[in-house]
């Protein structure tokens, strides 16, 4: 795979400066050095382009099979916690994406065989909006989501 | 090379869970600094976690995951001793690779 | 006897019920049960454990321009002695005469040790986005050294004494264009500002709980914070003008705050909004 | 040797004279002279906030001095005196912009030393006080002004009063949390007027 060489190459210290040389010149992009990194969905401004970019067609919203668990009120936004556990069979990939965030897609999990379909991590959040957990399982898309308040914390001072 | 990573790798009834904390600044680029300059994007876009030599865990990075980030994940197998390589690659092609041992 | 229509009606009656009360229990979470939610959500995974690690290190390598360790540096237990001192601080030291908390410590031992001239501490004591404070780091070291034991700062000696009473009067000292002392926010049981629930540091279990918890690392600023900051931007918001890190002032005021917090299980370094 | 210098030493010396007396006995008199003496030296000039921000003035001498048992005939004599300080608006209107205001109420800044001179300040009025039904984050350190207009109405006794009271809350109770907000020169005239407008006018969250 293009992307272990690839992976291979900066561990050594010469590749490391080629990279680098390269990324400054512009003629590699960073991003490129994952195979399947989607660029245009992580850049994707809003809910529907960020779907259409990884090409997710109106994805079934089921609650019961996905359990999506965030706060209902965040102190801060700089860190929110989101959980997913989701009991589908075979989970391929779980993707987090935050609605009024500028770059809407905030992360995506890819299940090999053996590994739970479920995962804890923290996402920034710029202001109230709904926290979307999608599930593939199947081939077939499946979403959740809940509204989390993002407040202003302290003496706002 | 990045900072050190924090990871915890433990096994109960068949089940490793593992818990890592990266140390990264995840710039979303949209940011201003004290002086009002906008502070240029800079994330991890992907993270692997292999337990000896198998990908357990693959995971893919925007702008929009927290500074200093957080990621637990289980999956079946696993034994105490056994290795758990956790690695990172950001958008200046930076990396980090760090491995503990399971615990029980 | 009961036909189908009126048994559905009763199950339907019923579930409805059950509606009911669980609306009824959501709706009586409040929002501070919302806020405990959420601070319990990301208690897993603190930031301030790299600070932990890297105090470590600087606590063992060589600097200034004496290039030695801190390792002889006496927190109170004696040279290099660093597990539990937290629990102990502020204390009266007899080198130099004065009561000094953790901060005002590591700063006699980087200057009289390590040769750094104090100027050059004091100029710059936290951390901030582009440098990170290495008395901060250290101090998050120290303090980790102490997790799960029990505050006890003792008021045996008279200077120790009476830097708890100067503190407790720093404690009510209004002043300012906002006419604000210490005891405007802190000297009344379960209010909030904003969202915050502001601890009663007149009341033991407040003033433990929120002593107990720093230093922090603050998920707003991303970045781990130490007590003297605390004191720092408190005075701050107070709309203070800015107290000299490390001064008899923040260590007396720190030395009332500490006493009132004695008999908490120490539970930093803490993770906060 | 200048003046600065001068003062600073006779400081010196007053604390290291307080500490003998301090330790021969616990004075209280002796302990609030050397807490006092500590402030004056233990802070400095950052940005807008200026060192002699720590001077008290009598209202907050006395306060400071009887925290929660100020006698009342004292508590009745300061509070005259903060009464005669009260500038009310020079061309005698009391209502301003309610939007602003509410902007203004949000805002938590201003009078800090992170605050840039010609920055207006904030009117901090969340920070405390629960305003508008919409606003989750408010503070309970005062009481809730909810429906504030729309339970009192908005006469001009009441838009003066209003104003009198964010102008210098302590002419009414001189033991009040709440800042001198026009005594302090916090907030300006017009903001003040903002502000009323916030609480009485009936268009405005707070009465919606």
């Amino acid at each position: 795979m293009i992307n272990m060489e690839r992976r291979a190459l900066l561990k050594t210290g010469g590749g490391i400066g080629l990279f680098a040389l390269f990324s400054a010149v512009g003629l590699l992009k960073p991003g490129l050095a994952m195979a399947d990194w989607n660029k245009s969905a992580f850049s994707a401004k809003n809910l529907d382009e960020a779907l259409t970019a990884m090409g997710v067609n109106k994805p079934e919203v089921n609650d019961v099979f996905i359990q999506l668990t965030v706060p209902e009120i965040a102190e801060n936004g700089a860190i929110v916690p989101v959980k997913v556990v989701s009991t589908y069979p075979n989970v391929e990939r779980i993707s987090i994406l935050v609605e009024k965030n500028p770059n809407v897609l905030a992360a995506n999990f890819i299940f090999p065989q053996g590994t739970e379909p479920m995962l804890t991590t923290r996402v920034k959040m710029g202001q109230t909006c709904s926290v979307i957990a999608l599930v593939k399982a199947d081939g077939k898309y499946y979403r959740s989501s809940k509204e989390v308040k993002v407040t202003a914390g302290g003496c706002g001072g | 090379m990045g900072n050190p990573m924090k990871i915890r790798a433990a096994v109960k009834e068949g089940v490793t869970e593992v818990k890592i904390l990266m140390q990264h600044e995840m710039e979303t680029g949209l940011r201003k600094d004290a002086d009002g300059t906008l502070v240029p994007a800079w994330f991890i876009t992907e993270v692997k976690a292999e337990h000896q030599g198998r990908t357990v865990m693959e995971a893919q990075f925007g702008q929009s995951i927290s500074k200093n980030p957080y990621l637990l994940f289980r999956f079946k197998g696993g034994a105490e001793g056994e290795k758990i390589k956790i690695s990172w690659v950001d958008t200046k092609g930076d990396t980090r690779e760090d491995e503990v041992a399971i615990v029980v | 006897m009961m036909n189908t229509s009126t048994l559905i009606k009763i199950i339907l009656g019923m579930s409805l019920a059950i509606t009911q009360i669980a609306t009824a229990a959501e709706s009586e979470k409040t929002d501070s049960d919302r806020i405990a939610q959420y601070r319990d959500m990301i208690s897993d995974g603190n930031p301030a454990d790299f600070d932990e690690m890297n105090g470590a290190e600087l606590w063992k390598t060589p600097a200034g321009p004496k290039h030695v360790t801190l390792e002889a540096c006496d927190l109170g237990k004696g040279p290099g002695v660093v597990k539990g001192v937290y629990t102990e601080l502020p204390r009266y030291f007899k080198d130099t005469d004065k009561v000094q908390d953790l901060e005002s410590r590591l700063l006699t031992c980087m200057t009289t040790l390590q040769g750094i001239p104090e100027a050059e501490i004091v100029a710059s004591p936290f951390s901030t986005e582009k440098k990170k404070s290495d008395i901060s780091m250290l101090a998050t070291y120290i303090v980790g050294q102490s997790k799960g034991m029990k505050m006890a700062v003792s008021v045996s000696h008279p200077k120790e004494k009476e830097a708890y009473e100067i503190g407790r009067r720093i404690f009510n000292y209004r002043a300012g264009p906002y006419d604000f002392a210490c005891l405007t926010c802190h000297a009344t049981s379960d209010v909030r500002i904003r969202m915050q629930d502001l601890p009663n540091l007149n009341k033991p279990k407040d003033a433990q709980a929120a002593y107990a918890s720093w230093p922090a690392y603050r998920v707003s600023q991303g970045l781990t914070r130490t007590f003297q900051w605390r004191l720092n931007d408190c005075f701050r918001q107070q709309r203070f003008p800015e107290p000299k890190f490390a001064s008899e002032v923040t260590v007396d005021l720190s030395m009332f705050l500490a006493v009132s917090a004695n008999g908490a299980e120490y539970a930093g370094p803490g993770l906060k909004r | 040797m200048n003046a600065k210098w001068i003062i600073k030493f006779a400081i010196v010396l007053a604390i290291s004279s307080l500490t003998i007396t301090a330790q021969a006995g616990t004075d209280d008199a002796a302990l609030d002279a050397k807490t006092t003496a500590i402030i004056k030296r233990d802070f400095h000039d950052r940005g807008i906030a200026k060192a002699d921000r720590v001077n008290q003035d009598e209202l907050q001498a006395t306060c400071s001095k009887y925290i929660d048992n100020l006698p009342d005939p004292l508590k009745a004599k300061l509070e005259a005196a903060q009464t005669k300080t009260i500038k009310w608006p020079s061309d005698g209107k009391y209502m301003g912009d309610w939007k602003a205001g509410e902007k203004l109420a949000q805002s938590g800044r201003g009078m800090t030393w992170s605050d840039k001179p010609d920055e207006p300040a904030g009117g901090n009025c969340y920070n405390c006080h629960r305003l508008s039904s919409m606003e989750i984050a408010y503070g309970t350190i005062g009481p809730s002004l909810l429906n504030f207009g729309k339970l009192r109405g908005n006469s001009v006794e009441v838009q003066r009063y209003v104003d009198g009271r964010i102008y210098n809350a302590k002419a009414l109770n001189a033991r009040a949390n709440m800042p001198r907000f026009g005594f302090m020169g916090i907030l300006t005239e017009a903001q003040i007027k903002d502000l009323v407008a916030l609480l009485l006018d009936p268009e405005s969250p707070v009465n919606k």
